[in-house]
């Protein structure tokens, strides 16, 4: 036979203690340091070769033509370029894990809102 | 003419309905808040009840297809009223009641059972399954915590040999060492009260997690909103009537607390029933805190188990201390 | 019990199983359709009361259903592999020897409209009731159906 | 009292996914108990033979929301087996922590679940409060609260380092320390021992037959752990011992999770203090070579299989998932067998249902509609030719 009430005692240990309720967006969210959080494109060293494109799991990158017809090193033009729907982008990091130019990074931050979706489209 | 005016002042204003429903949602929000802080969390702001109300009496009331439209429709107020009315006879500041009378303690009692009556009602009239189960479960639990609490009761007017509330308190205020003897009787009864309040562990009828909402599934808008009233001002009243008869040692006599020529001594009265009222409401909050819910018929036999034999314990140490000490004194 | 144990404990018993270890507590069993009751009904005197899932696969290109019995068994886990042909799906019951698998066969009849015969529960148990008859989804003649213009709401 | 028939819904405030029991009940007590769950059902089986096993990894991770490493890791387990390649031993033991990390905030969610339907918010509130520390632990190491996202074909993605180790050794402590007073709160409290005491009866001999999975079957007194029986990942090496109590009541499973919490924090303490040095993944190729594998997991639920076969191609033939939940609802129905109503959440929920986890087909809604599954690029061209037209 057990004991009724035996949480009486921390129960009134906790009327003193400061709540344990993180009141977001007024207190920040301390976030650790390879947080997977929006993702972020460094244009110049992208090549537009498309394999984030082919690896993304979520089909959330898709392949533009190239407006600035940026010259790569080798000679040649560069024809694609990609652009990330952060609106079905799952964090996952597989396009930071296969880009061969490390040009995709995921930054450690949170509250990913917008009104339009042109917002949610990442150049 | 006066009187007349006075009376509904008395009836409407001052320990009528508004001070009723204001205190009432006071007493609402620091039994929520109590209840999240000890859970560690942070809780309502303190005019979440008071926002709630106004935002069901805005939601549309909806009647369901096969409910009895009269009943389901009238016994919201009617359970409001016979919540808010046994407030006239409980002594709130001092020991003179607004209207006492020989024996208002048992139509106290009487007035506080008819809400749950009106819950049966509305759950059996509303014709869905859900409320039916609630229902019947209500009063199955109506006829297990009645008894021990009219026990508990009983054994403070046999203390001090009258049925009316205001004599007990004035008995009290004069003999404070008797508070001692209804402690018993004072824990049974704030079971009870968590009991009819339909609290946790008590909370059957309306056990979120089973039977969905329970009695009061199918009322909504204003149904609702009245009903949530006549819960909070049950437990005020219910608090009142136990702070009156079980805590009434801390009541002073009239003219004992003079202050620069003014007698003060209802300020410090109301004072002292308002922290009265309060401690009720957070041992209630603590119970709530306390326990898981119990099954149906586990809550039947530990109230006829315990409840009802503390309140027979009780009433025997009453018995024996007013034939035994007072007959010798 | 090791692996290589029961490999030749079955191959003892059941002449007509072919027993392959492919690593370290896995066995596969590959046994002819008719004998599929006898084989189960042997391992079951043995001891096996769990049986994992039965998995269905559609072998399209030779026009067969292969049902693979996972079953568990000291340590090992033991798939007894059946082949039934695609025209004509229909596979006894399994759920006289091991209740457990009743949950499993309902699922692939819902998938691969394999009919078993004399299931205790015969009712759907994944896709909704109102699921068209004759479809079955996991068949791979069984074509995802993209007609996009009737999702509101786009 | 007539036998009344008490639908407890697939919308019920008891079950926070939608499946359905219906109750044949007479007066207080279940007479007769049948389960449905054909709701929500999203096809990721049919849905895992269009992808290439590096998007099936993603996809099989969204299988369930709270054991999505169990899922992972048997995943690749399979395809590594098809290759046959060699795991480096860092990799395998940093599955192993992750696994156990989730076990622990998997069973640490379930106390405080158990506790809401018993109507004692408190113990949902202390003990998600507790879990928090274990998610946090969990984003310290991979990046993310859920869907950690931790494995790939052929190792692991994250790697632990030094100063890291120190929060996660003060977080284990300190869930040490909580695990053990939620066993001091299981075995004194009385108004929990009330209801969950004797309640939810399964005998091992039912429990054997029906193929029941996970702490329901550990809890009816069946030695049944597949870390111990089928040691995958690094638990070879490791020394945990299986939990089981003979009380095969609602009490025995909350006891076994609570139980397998101190022995997940101990494989911990283990991982992290002897964590073999060395590279964490090894290459592996896009296509898979002819093959097929069955592997198993201990999920916090039961016994996870997965089987896998592959054509050559880079996108799996069959992928097989049959998740613990699954193999419990023989046993659920038996369990609700005389039972009062007010328990029949607590019942159903002890065995940890996980609906979205046995359910994996997409439907709209049960009325008129055709049936319609939409395909995403389908979904961007409409939408394009959408624009182009205005």
């Amino acid at each position: 036979m057990g004991r009724a009430g035996i949480l009486l005692p921390v129960l009134w240990k906790h009327l003193i203690k400061k709540p344990f309720t993180v009141l977001y967006p007024s207190e920040k969210l301390t976030l650790p340091e390879g947080y997977r959080g929006i993702l972020v494109h460094d244009k110049d060293a992208c090549i537009g070769c498309g394999i984030c494109a082919k690896f993304c799991s979520a089909e959330a990158i898709e392949l533009v033509d190239d407006r600035e017809q940026k010259p790569l090193g080798n000679g040649k033009i560069r024809k694609n370029v990609p652009v990330f729907f952060l609106e079905r982008c799952m964090r996952c990091g597989q396009c930071v894990e296969s880009c061969p130019k490390n040009a995709i990074k995921l930054q450690k931050k949170v509250g990913l809102v917008a009104y339009q979706k042109e917002d949610m489209t990442v150049e | 003419m006066i009187d007349a005016v006075l009376a509904v002042f008395y009836l409407l204003v001052f320990p009528g309905f508004v001070f009723l429903g204001v205190y009432a949602l006071l007493c609402e929000w620091i039994d929520r808040k109590a209840y999240a802080r000890m859970q560690h969390r942070i809780g309502p702001p303190w005019f979440q009840p008071l926002a709630d109300l106004i935002k069901l009496l805005a939601k549309e009331d909806v009647i369901p297809k096969n409910a009895e439209r009269s009943l389901f429709q009238y016994a919201p107020p009617v359970a409001l009223a016979a919540a808010a009315a046994p407030i006239i006879n409980i002594p709130i500041w001092g020991t003179q009641a607004l209207y006492s009378f020989q024996g208002d303690l048992l139509v106290i009692l009487y007035m506080l059972s008819i809400p749950t009556l009106a819950l049966f009602i509305i759950g059996w009239a509303s014709g869905s399954i859900y409320p039916l189960v609630g229902s019947m479960r209500a009063v199955t639990m109506l006829f297990s915590y009645e008894v021990p609490m009219i026990l508990a009761c009983l054994s403070a007017g046999i203390l001090s040999g009258s049925w009316s509330t205001s004599d007990i308190t004035a008995h009290m205020a004069t003999h404070p060492l008797e508070m001692l003897v209804l402690i018993p009787g004072f824990v049974v009864a704030l079971f009870a009260l968590q009991a009819k309040l339909e609290r946790t562990p008590f909370d059957i009828p309306h056990a979120e997690t089973e039977i969905v909402g329970g009695t009061l599934t199918e009322c909504s808008g204003k149904k609702l909103a009245v009903m949530r009233l006549t819960g909070d001002i049950l437990m005020l009243v219910g608090a009142t009537l136990f702070a009156a008869i079980f805590l009434g040692g801390f009541v002073l006599q009239n003219g004992s607390f003079i202050f620069s020529g003014y007698d003060v001594t209802p300020l410090t009265n109301f004072g002292f029933y308002l922290i009265k009222t309060l401690l009720i409401v957070f041992i209630l909050a603590t119970i709530k805190t306390l326990f898981a819910r119990l099954r149906i018929d586990q809550m039947v036999n530990f109230s006829w188990k315990y409840l009802a034999l503390a309140g027979v314990f009780q009433l025997f140490i009453a018995l024996g201390f007013v034939s035994g000490v007072k007959g010798v004194a | 019990m090791k692996s290589t144990q029961i490999k030749t404990l079955i191959e003892k018993n059941l002449p007509w199983a072919v027993v392959e270890v492919s690593r370290e507590r896995r066995i596969m069993v590959y046994t002819p359709f008719g004998n599929l009751l006898a084989t189960l009904q042997f391992l079951c005197d043995q001891g096996v009361t769990h049986v994992s899932t039965i998995t269905g696969v559609d072998k399209i290109q030779d026009n067969k259903f292969e049902l693979l019995y996972h079953l568990y068994w000291e340590q090992n886990e033991i798939t007894v592999r059946v082949e039934v042909d695609r025209d004509k799906p229909i596979v006894p019951t399994v759920s006289t020897l091991l209740p457990g698998a009743v949950v499993y066969e309902r699922e692939i009849q819902d998938m691969f409209g394999i009919c078993v015969t004399d299931i205790p529960d015969r009712r759907r148990l994944l896709l909704f009731d109102e699921w068209p008859e004759g479809e079955y989804p996991l068949r791979k003649d069984y074509e995802v159906k993209a007609n996009v213009t009737d999702i509101r709401g786009i | 009292m007539p036998k009344v028939r008490i639908p407890v819904g697939p919308q019920h405030p008891a079950f926070k996914e939608p499946m359905r029991v219906d109750l044949t009940v007479d007066g207080e007590l279940v007479v007769e108990a049948d389960v449905i769950i054909s709701y929500t059902h999203r096809g990721i089986e049919k849905a895992a033979e269009t992808r290439s096993y590096v998007k099936d990894l993603y996809l099989v991770e969204r299988v369930c929301g709270i054991c999505s490493h169990s899922h992972t890791t048997c995943f690749c387990q399979a395809v590594e087996e098809i290759l046959d390649i060699e795991v480096p031993p860092r990799a395998l033991y940093l599955r192993s922590l992750v696994g156990e990390l989730e076990r622990i905030q998997s069973h640490l969610l379930w106390v405080g679940v158990a506790g809401h339907e018993l109507g004692w918010d408190t113990l949902l509130m202390y003990s998600w409060r507790d879990r928090e520390r274990v998610m946090d632990m969990l984003e310290l190491i991979s990046g993310n609260r859920m869907n950690y996202a931790m494995n790939t074909i052929g190792g692991v993605r994250r790697d632990i380092e030094e100063e890291q180790l120190h929060d996660l050794k003060n977080g284990l402590s300190f869930l040490k320390e909580r695990a053990n007073y939620y066993i001091h709160l299981f075995t004194e409290e009385e108004s929990f021992l009330k209801r969950t005491k004797g309640v939810g009866y399964l005998p091992t001999t039912l429990a054997k037959r029906l193929c029941a999975v996970g702490p329901t079957v550990r809890a009816s007194n069946v030695k049944m752990d597949v870390r111990a029986d089928d040691p995958y990942a690094a638990y070879a090496e490791l020394e945990f011992d299986v939990i089981t109590t003979n009380t095969c009541d609602v009490w025995g499973r909350t006891y076994v999770k609570i139980m397998e919490i101190l022995q997940s924090i101990r494989i911990c303490n283990q991982i992290l203090d002897d964590l073999p040095a060395g590279e964490l993944r090894v290459k592996a190729p896009v296509k898979i070579p002819e093959g097929e594998a069955v592997s198993r997991y201990e999920a916090p639920r039961g016994e996870l299989i997965y089987y896998v076969k592959s054509n050559g191609t880079d996108k799996p033939e069959r992928v097989k998932i049959r998740t613990p939940t699954l193999a419990n609802w023989l046993v659920t129905v038996e369990m609700l067998k005389g039972v009062y109503i007010a328990d029949v959440p607590i019942v159903v929920d002890a065995i940890d249902p996980c609906i979205a986890c046995c359910a994996r087909m997409l439907s709209c809604n049960a009325t008129t509609t055709p049936v319609t599954s939409v395909d995403l690029t389908a979904l961007r061209q409409s939408r394009r030719n959408e624009q182009v037209m205005e």
